[in-house]
């Protein structure tokens, strides 16, 4: 469940925005979109691990890659990672999308915000491979960190939405949706709380799961930093660690 | 000879590692990744009388070698904890040490008599110092009375030697500890985090939504290790110490200052494997430092190898 | 417009940051990297009335993200002060906040009277908390009564504004602060050292000399924020804040939290253009947060905005 | 005073022992055998600056050398760091053994102790360029902890001793200046205070140079950390960082 993975590459994609590939053996481990790894980026950095999901898992070559922003300084440090460094990875960690929720020929939608778009990667992949139909709507801040446009788009219609309008459509990832009028079996998302908000909001009896992000310490479910209340309960909860991070829309509260 | 091995009231101990409560919740997620029979004891989560749902997120953020934590004391409440968590553990070849929580002297009486009973509870350990609550918690913490009195109630109903749990946010930790020993604590924990707080600089908010919160790690190892040191030689009852906690090597500090056994926290977020792999490197560390038995460690910083505590 | 600067009690400072008391000497090294008329002040040394040498070395140890020191207040006593090193910093355009110790009041209130006499001496810092020496020093940072009976007997005779030093090492620091501020402070310093220790796992010794010392550096830094987020929402005197500061981004952190000011201490140890980069950095962190004057930030984690202390 | 120096090379020549050498403009400043760098290894390593010796100075080339012992955590990182690596060097600071003490035709003798052996290679240097006969004793462990002998041999005659009798002549390096009855003008010292005590005690009444240690905060003479005494005073003191760290036998406290 721990390895020192190998970087077999880590390029800038976007502005601050990484790729990074790793290879070792726990890729084998590796099977559920939205699963995350925990990962220390070096001995004699930051403290704690740093949360980051799977963004696509190639277990014929024993490879994964991860997209990080590259903002605090954990990420900044791993940023300045060459190929043939190692990294403390722990993981796969959490329960991720469920592709099982759809068969062949269904329609999924797939929503994802800002650096929440990575692991809509590895879901796009197995769906399509299982003969769903994807359609996916990226939204990002700016022109600048819009990433990974053409590899969604090889999978299905994708459109894009920035907030500023400096690229695709000017909104939020629901106005793309309104005005597309695109409809699904199931939703997934993954992105900031409010978007995530909104998309539970506008489908709220469809099938929708939505992966959340939480400040964590241990990762695997053993501190509690990371819970989140469950709807008409004092006292029951959900980790967002090893419970999640994706909850079916309902499930916790938001 | 086991050279790890450690007697302490109530605990005979395979050796003197154990994670610190709060820090491995009831044993099941590291389960997974080792046998916890390996490990000397496990302090498990605070538990109070009633389910706690603790405080609102974020309850974690990051400090140079530290982090913050305001939990709240989430927890199943005792009665759930002896019947679900307990029994569970009990598969496991390893003494319970059980953190005890409370808002009144009342509520830690009643979950010390209730889980002081539980067959694999071997001893208690009496958080008078969780500064992440309203009520009690640090309070009793924090003055050497009220936590005399706190201990003296405890030690009437706990079927189990009791171990007070110090709080290092006082101006004399030498008083608590005084305090608590004359009340009849069996032995000390300690410390507890200290007090502390970051602010987002993008937002002007304090990070953690209950806006302070309890900082561990490295960062706070030599005040631990400055508060055992002060502690172990004005009291004769045994210390588990911790507060960054990260290596063998920090083990023997530990030790040198004062302490029978030692407890790990943060450091399990880190690597979970932490407490076996320093199991496994500790005779090394006492093969180069030519010690055989661990228990020669205590107090070596201030007794040049003295007897201090040893056991029964 | 200048948007640095701040207006204390006895100090016009052109901008809020000074080396903290200890950490810069009478300031002759440092001036040798830079003019310190770029400095807000300068908090000197702390005095005593006679010459002291001192601690035995080892006085210093390094700790995760933080050192330990155990100096022992050497300086050349208040007489020497005055006649070489004051003089001598006159040349540059900048205030000196000079910080005061001593063992007894009288030792405290004779310093105090002669050195607050010095023409570029703006305030005083007494310094109630140095964990480094026998007598006085910290026994007066513990009590509020102690502490404010000396803050009485220090503002009779000086001719310049008193701030007075906080330690952390307490249960209590709100007491503390309002003990002194009702004695008469114009202001606080806080916080000062934490007491800790390390012992050498090779010899199984303290690695200082004197065994304790004071902990300083970004490890103490969330420490230092919750200390001055209670104390500026308990008091009206300002707060010159300091504890593990290395970066402009941390001082709007400190001012969030409630300080009108800030001092720099061991970040100078390992980066000496610490201060000045700082002052460079400072007003391209308020454009980024869109704030116009420095002073704007003071008590934002808070009061969301409303203004605390600002100046006369 | 400061500056970003890149690493040129960083190889093992011992058991744990490692030649660095570093090139920028502050070799520039560089002149005095003796004189130290305060280096900060890694900027999210260890907190405070390491002072290390320098062993070899090169103007022509931009170059200097320092020899280390990869002990502690700071150390132990600067080992790890790769030609092209950069780290931060504060210096050159304090000040160095006296050159000029000796004219030409007059003799020196050096003598070195484990890592306090560095200092001396430059020492030696400019010594014999200057025309000093140079007889150097060096001390060390075991034998695999020996390096330089060959170098400091180029020089002048070169002795070696070692405390457990594995190289070299068995002992201590008084007893080789003993039994070879090695005599001097000037003699130039740098190890391990006992080393530098029994020396200071050998030779009353010569002259004596004397290179110390001491635990340092600032390394610049601010912090008061590194002070020693001075005879027959309560509160005269000189700093190792910037009074030293060469003072002459009989001027400080050993
Ligand atoms: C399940 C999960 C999956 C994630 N997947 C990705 C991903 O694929 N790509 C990506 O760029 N980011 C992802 N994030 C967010 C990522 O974890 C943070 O951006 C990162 O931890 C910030 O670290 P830093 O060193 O840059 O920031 P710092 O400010 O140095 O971080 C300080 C502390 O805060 C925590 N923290 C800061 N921001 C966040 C955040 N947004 N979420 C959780 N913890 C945070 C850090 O983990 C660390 O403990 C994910 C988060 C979670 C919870
Ligand atoms: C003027 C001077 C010149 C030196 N020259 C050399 C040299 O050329 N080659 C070499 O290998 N060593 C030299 N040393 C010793 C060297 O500074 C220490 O070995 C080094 O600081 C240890 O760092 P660490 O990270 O390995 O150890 P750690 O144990 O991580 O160090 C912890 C702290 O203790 C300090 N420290 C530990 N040991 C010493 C020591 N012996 N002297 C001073 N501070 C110490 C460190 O600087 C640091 O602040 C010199 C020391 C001084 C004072
Ligand atoms: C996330 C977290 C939760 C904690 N919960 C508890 C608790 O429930 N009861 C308790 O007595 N101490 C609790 N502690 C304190 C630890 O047991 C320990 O005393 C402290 O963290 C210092 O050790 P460390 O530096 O090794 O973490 C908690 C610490 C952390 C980090
Ligand atoms: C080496 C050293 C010497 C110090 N000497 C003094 C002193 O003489 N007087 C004083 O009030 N504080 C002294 N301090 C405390 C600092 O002024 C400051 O309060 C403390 O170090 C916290 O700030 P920092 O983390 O930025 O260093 C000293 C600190 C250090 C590290
Ligand atoms: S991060 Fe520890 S329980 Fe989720
Ligand atoms: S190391 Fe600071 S004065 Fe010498």
């Amino acid at each position: 469940m721990k390895e020192n993975m190998k970087i077999i590459a880590n390029r800038q994609i976007a502005k601050d925005i990484y790729e990074l590939t790793l290879a070792g053996s726990l890729v084998q481990r590796m099977r559920t979109p939205g699963q995350f790894v925990h990962m220390k980026v070096a001995n004699s950095g930051p403290l704690l691990r740093r949360p980051l999901s799977l963004c696509d898992i190639n277990q014929e070559a024993n490879e994964c890659t991860i997209i990080y922003r590259a903002e605090g300084a954990g990420t900044t440090l791993l940023s300045q990672k060459l190929p043939g460094d190692t990294v403390d990875v722990l993981g796969p960690l959490g329960n991720g999308f469920s592709v099982s929720a759809l068969s062949s020929g269904q329609r999924a939608l797939l929503v994802g915000g800002g650096i929440g778009v990575p692991p809509l990667y590895e879901l796009a992949k197995q769906l399509v491979k299982k003969g769903v139909f994807v359609t996916i709507v990226l939204g990002f801040q700016t022109k600048d960190v819009v990433f990974y446009e053409e590899r969604f788009a090889s999978f299905g219609e994708t459109y894009v939405a920035t907030v500023d309008g400096s690229y695709g459509m000017k909104g939020f990832v629901t106005d793309v949706i309104h005005h597309h009028r695109l409809s699904f079996h199931v939703l997934y998302a993954c992105g900031p709380k409010p978007m995530l908000r909104a998309l539970a909001n506008e489908f709220p009896h469809q099938d929708v799961y939505l992966s959340l992000e939480e400040r964590m310490g241990c990762g695997i479910g053993a501190c509690f930093a990371c819970v989140c209340r469950v709807p008409h309960s004092e006292t029951a909860y959900k980790k967002v660690c090893s419970d999640g991070p994706v909850f079916r829309a309902g499930e916790v509260v938001l | 000879m086991n050279r790890l091995a450690v007697e302490l009231p109530g605990l005979s101990l395979k050796n003197p590692i154990m994670p610190a409560s709060g820090c491995f919740g009831f044993g099941r997620e590291y389960a997974k990744f080792y046998d916890l029979s390996v490990l000397g004891a496990i302090m498990i989560k605070a538990t109070t009388l009633e389910a706690r749902f603790g405080n609102p997120t974020p309850r974690v953020a990051e400090t140079p070698s530290g982090m913050l934590n305001a939990i709240g004391l989430q927890n199943p409440g005792v009665d759930r904890v002896i019947n679900e968590e307990l029994p569970w553990l009990a598969q496991y070849d390893v003494p319970i040490i059980a953190n005890v929580a409370g808002s009144t002297v009342e509520e830690y009486v009643e979950v010390a008599r209730r889980i002081s009973k539980a067959p694999n509870v071997h001893a208690l350990e009496l958080n008078i110092s969780c500064p992440n609550v309203k009520k009690g918690g640090i309070a009793f913490g924090t003055v050497p009375e009220v936590a005399a009195e706190l201990t003296r109630a405890v030690k009437e109903v706990s079927d189990v030697p009791v171990y007070v749990k110090l709080s290092p946010n006082v101006t004399n930790i030498v008083a608590m500890a005084r305090a608590v020993e004359q009340a009849g604590a069996d032995g000390l924990t300690m410390i507890n985090t200290l007090l502390g707080m970051r602010i987002d600089v993008k937002t002007a908010k304090p990070i953690l939504a209950n806006r302070t919160g309890g900082l561990s790690g490295p960062a706070i190892k030599p005040i631990a290790i400055r508060m055992i040191y002060e502690v172990s030689q004005a009291v004769s009852i045994p210390i588990i110490g911790m507060g960054g906690i990260e290596s063998a090597e920090d083990v023997i500090e530990f030790f040198y200052a004062g302490a029978s056994a030692v407890a790990i926290g943060t450091a399990n977020f880190i690597d979970p494997y932490v407490c076996p792999n320093i199991i496994r490197d500790l005779p090394n560390v006492l093969d180069e430092l030519r010690i055989d038995h661990i228990s020669q460690c205590t107090g070596r910083g201030w007794n040049n190898g003295q007897t201090v505590y040893c056991g029964t």
